[in-house]
């Protein structure tokens, strides 16, 4: 194996930590900012080998707050720009990726998630930052997150991390878990020419024109194009409200223009972001939405159940955010109940009861192990046998 | 068919480097599906250490092993731990020098590893002494396959001796086998 | 000549007019050290497009928005990490901090300390008024012993930062203080700041008539200027651990100067990557 | 914002002597008194007058039309870059 081409193309037998690094060297990552912490490092180690031999940009930060602001920074330089973390530093983060919203600044955040809250369970798996991740910055805002179920995925999910975070200009999170991070499994990695590339929309107007307003949105998915460090546009980028010319406006009906702005980029076109995989739902009576480590035990708990003839299917969910709440419509007219395992105390399960007004019935751990099949299982059997 | 692998030493001893070339000759030489788990406790070095195994036809969903098929003991305490919860009819397979079987333990095979490993030189390649006796014993990866394994894991100067060591392993079980 | 009433300034060729007059109190020293800070990159030679100018949040930090150079307002105390990060992906730049106080040293100090230790080729203007403006006057990590703040009514009870130390131990190349009213000394400070490569450093100790002179009864800006002008002493061979500054002790002078000017390779994460082919 | 430039003789003794012509910016005054105060040769006084925001603006005062020697500090002084000086040259022979 050369540690000195970007794109290792060919079959590997990869650590989900390590297959997130080479998502990102994949990806054409300029710039990696973060902090040492289980179980992630993985991935910063193997990208502090790997970014010097390609002269892309390695950065060991003091803390989580710097590798955020970092990321903000290098984004609106020009960077493709991602750090890793886990539950602790993430919530460092959260205020920059405010700032990373606001400022519309594409970055990419990988955590593999562990046992919360506080210190929580540093070496073993958790599942419980699904809300953090979506609601864990002050404000209203929307971001996108991806959730792998394997190596393979966590390459995958790094890749259309950049892409959805440059198409859209927005932080993106590959919501990972310690079990995936830390499993090892065959990743096939395509040549460089079939990795897909979303470029950034960049302004049409020259440097210098007065007419070109760089936080005006003049196109119908409501994205501004950038404008980066260094080019000869010289405008202001404000983490405070700010006008279409990027100036401090507070004042409530450009914050409300704003902040609408930022949210429905997102919320209007959550068709063309969303991403599931559906397993015998066709004609399923009954539901198991899943994610993460726990999709394979839930695809596993409804193989065993569908050969004792229970019509269950499985919904998978690649993003989590934005969450397929149209799906969830949907099947509620089909299926008689929902069945949500993940490892945590009822995150998602939660989300799901929001979208429909069937029966929502949590399989749930507070972490440190992973979601085994059985009690799904048992739980299918018994929410069948009560439907 | 699923196959459940535990291999279990201490800190130290390689079993990560045994358990990912057993996976990676399934998953990348062999055509088959793998995954790799691992368990260890918080010492660098002298703990308990684990590699789990799963080798498949097909793809594999839920990714840890509770109950293992093919069962690896490296020392005596990972023997005592983890040999109660092998599957009745499993396949064991010991450190003949460090590993003593209880009395009532049904049939198993063993190699010296660590003097074999001595023997070619270096104590250190005894994990992938095992590992060559775990393919020339369970037939479950190819030789082929783990020398490939080997040879695209391994950094340049360590392949020879890692060669030799696996086809050491690998040796010994099929003349175990033919005596 | 009787003087010529107008509508423009030559220096407004570096600033956003179209956002002045600027939001700083009658008589506030960010003012002047803007005007240093523009006269300094007309002189650089370095074209406008090549400047950028990152703040955190607080009154300072609203400098790079009236400055007709690429612009940064970022969130509080975390100026210092964004600049790098520009810096580093857009080595050609000429990339300046420009914040307060309290954003730089209280809530954003690990980033300081961590940036001057890396040397990373950036510029750290810090205009110190001694407290967190603002917000209305409090107790910041810079206020002399004594002083009084809206929380600290009674004194401040803790020992406050020497600055120009700091950035010293921590591995600045270039360390200075002038205050606001040496404003030709200033200006010439930040000039070789941006000649360095390196983290440079530049305090300027500067009035803020409401929420540092009024309560500790120094009185408007003017005094407070005239308070400077009278305890400064300027001397570039100062013993640095001598910077502190006490107000109470009216024989301890405030020293002014350029204290540091040394050379070191400034921080390249691919230097060893270089290195490996020589 | 050149100021007039005048070719001298070698031969001859003069020195040039700056002297400034003083501009303001009435509505930029925030009135702090910093180019009064400092100004090296004494030329500004508060105007009578008011700005928008009532801020009494500096003026050259009475007597001191000659003063300024564009020095410029003033203008750098000026927290609300409201301010400024240019060169304008005379020649004055000295002995």
């Amino acid at each position: 194996m050369s540690d000195q081409e970007r794109v290792l193309t060919g079959s590997h037998f990869l650590l989900g930590d390590h297959a997130c690094a080479e998502g990102a060297m994949a990806a054409g990552c300029d710039l990696f900012a973060g902090y040492p912490i289980t179980p992630s490092t993985e991935t910063a180690e193997r990208l502090a080998l790997r970014m010097p031999a390609v002269g892309a940009i390695f950065l060991q930060m003091e803390d989580e707050l710097a590798s955020m602001s970092a990321l903000v920074g290098a984004s609106l330089a020009g960077a493709r720009a991602m750090s890793a973390t886990s539950g602790p530093g993430f919530a460092l983060m959260m205020e920059n990726i405010g700032m990373a919203a606001m400022m519309e600044a594409p970055c990419v955040v990988v955590n593999i998630q562990r046992g919360a809250p506080s210190t929580g369970l540093p070496t073993l798996v958790g599942q419980s930052d699904m809300m953090q991740c979506k609601w864990g910055s002050h404000g209203d805002y929307e971001i996108v997150a991806y959730s792998p179920s394997s190596p393979q995925e966590c390459f995958d999910h790094v890749i259309k991390a950049f892409n959805t975070a440059d198409r859209w200009r927005i932080p993106v999170f590959v919501m990972a878990d310690e079990l995936i991070g830390h499993m090892t499994e065959r990743v096939v990695i395509p040549p460089a020419d079939q990795i897909p590339r979303v470029e950034r929309k960049r302004p049409r107007h020259k440097p210098g024109d007065p007419s070109f307003l760089h936080c005006l949105a003049e196109d119908e998915d409501l994205v501004p194009p950038i404008v980066h460090a260094g080019e000869g546009y010289r405008v202001n980028f404000d983490s405070l409200t700010h006008d279409e010319k990027g100036y401090p406006a507070t004042f409530p009906d450009p914050h409300d223009r704003l902040v609408r702005r930022l949210v429905n980029k997102i919320r209007l076109h959550t068709d063309q972001i969303m991403e599931y995989e559906e397993i015998f739902l066709d004609d399923a009576e009954l539901a198991v939405i899943a994610y993460g480590s726990t999709a394979r035990s839930a695809r596993r708990a409804v193989n065993e159940a569908r050969k004792d003839g229970i019509r269950v299917g499985l919904l998978r969910l690649i993003t989590v955010w934005p969450f397929p709440e149209n799906k969830v419509r949907e099947l509620s007219k089909q299926v008689k109940a929902f069945v949500v395992p993940e490892v945590n105390l009822g995150q998602m399960s939660r989300e799901t009861e929001r979208f429909t007004s069937l029966p929502v019935i949590g399989v749930n751990h507070a972490g440190g192990v992973m979601m085994a099949p059985d009690p799904i299982f048992d739980t299918i059997r018994e929410v069948a046998k009560n439907a | 068919m699923r196959h459940d692998i535990r291999v279990a030493g201490f800190g130290g001893q390689g079993m990560l480097l045994a358990g990912l070339l057993i996976g990676k000759a399934a998953a990348l030489y062999d055509g088959k599906e793998a995954v790799l788990t691992q368990s260890y406790g918080p010492e660098a070095r002298g703990g308990a250490s684990n590699a789990d195994v799963i080798i498949d036809d097909d793809p594999i969903d839920y990714p840890l092993i509770t109950r293992p098929d093919y069962f690896v003991a490296m020392f005596q305490e990972a023997y005592e731990r983890y040999r109660p919860v092998m599957v009745k009819d499993g396949i064991l397979l010991i450190e003949s020098d460090l590993v003593k079987p209880w009395p009532d333990e049904g049939p198993y095979r063993g190699i010296p590893a660590t003097r074999v490993a001595e023997e070619l030189g270096r104590r250190i390649v005894a994990n992938v002494v095992m590992v060559g006796f775990f393919s020339g014993a369970t037939g479950l990866i190819s030789a082929h396959a783990g020398e490939q394994a080997i040879r695209n894991t391994l950094r340049p100067r360590l392949v020879d001796l890692n060669l030799k060591a696996f086809n050491a392993g690998y040796e010994y079980a099929k003349k175990q086998e033919a005596s | 000549m009787p003087e010529i009433l107008v509508e423009a300034h030559p220096i407004d060729a570096v600033f956003r007019t179209d956002r002045l007059p600027h939001i700083f109190c009658p008589g506030c020293g960010i003012g002047p050290t803007m005007h240093a800070y523009a006269q300094a990159i007309l002189e650089s030679g370095i074209p406008k497009d090549q400047h950028a100018c990152v703040s955190g949040i607080g009154c300072t930090a609203r400098v790079p928005g009236y400055m007709d150079v690429d612009s940064y307002h970022t969130t509080h105390g975390r100026s210092i990490p964004f600049a790098l990060a520009i810096a580093l992906v857009k080595p050609e730049m000429e990339v300046t901090v420009f914040s307060g106080d309290g954003d730089l040293f209280g809530i954003g100090g690990n980033h300081f300390i961590h940036a001057a230790r890396r040397n990373v080729d950036i510029n750290v203007i810090c205009i110190n008024n001694f407290n967190y403006g603002m917000t209305g006057g409090q107790a910041g990590p810079t206020l002399p012993l004594g002083a009084k703040a809206t929380t600290a009514p009674y004194g401040n009870t803790e020992p406050p930062f020497n600055l120009p130390y700091l950035a010293a131990a921590c591995g600045a190349v270039f360390v200075a203080r002038w205050t606001a009213l040496h404003v030709r000394q200033l200006k010439d400070a930040i000039l070789r700041a941006m000649q360095k490569k390196g983290f440079t450093f530049i305090e300027v100790l500067s009035p803020c008539p409401v929420g540092f002179g009024s309560p500790n009864d120094i009185g408007d800006a003017i005094e407070e200027v005239w308070l400077y002008r009278e305890r400064c002493v300027v001397n570039h061979d100062a013993y640095l651990p001598d910077l502190e500054i006490d107000l109470r002790r009216k024989d301890v002078p405030f020293v002014m100067g350029n204290f540091v000017d040394i050379d070191k390779a400034p921080f390249d994460p691919l230097a060893m990557m270089k290195n490996k082919g020589e | 914002m050149a100021g007039v430039s005048v070719r001298q003789p070698l031969d001859r003794k003069a020195v040039r002597i700056p002297r400034g012509q003083l501009y303001i910016i009435p509505e930029r005054c925030k009135g702090c008194r910093f180019c009064i105060d400092f100004c090296p040769r004494d030329v500004l006084v508060e105007t009578t007058e008011m700005n928008a925001k009532g801020y009494h603006y500096p003026v050259v005062a009475e007597g001191k039309e000659d003063e300024c020697i564009a020095c410029q500090f003033c203008s750098i002084l000026c927290p609300e870059f409201a301010i400024y000086t240019e060169e304008t040259v005379e020649e004055e022979s000295v002995e």
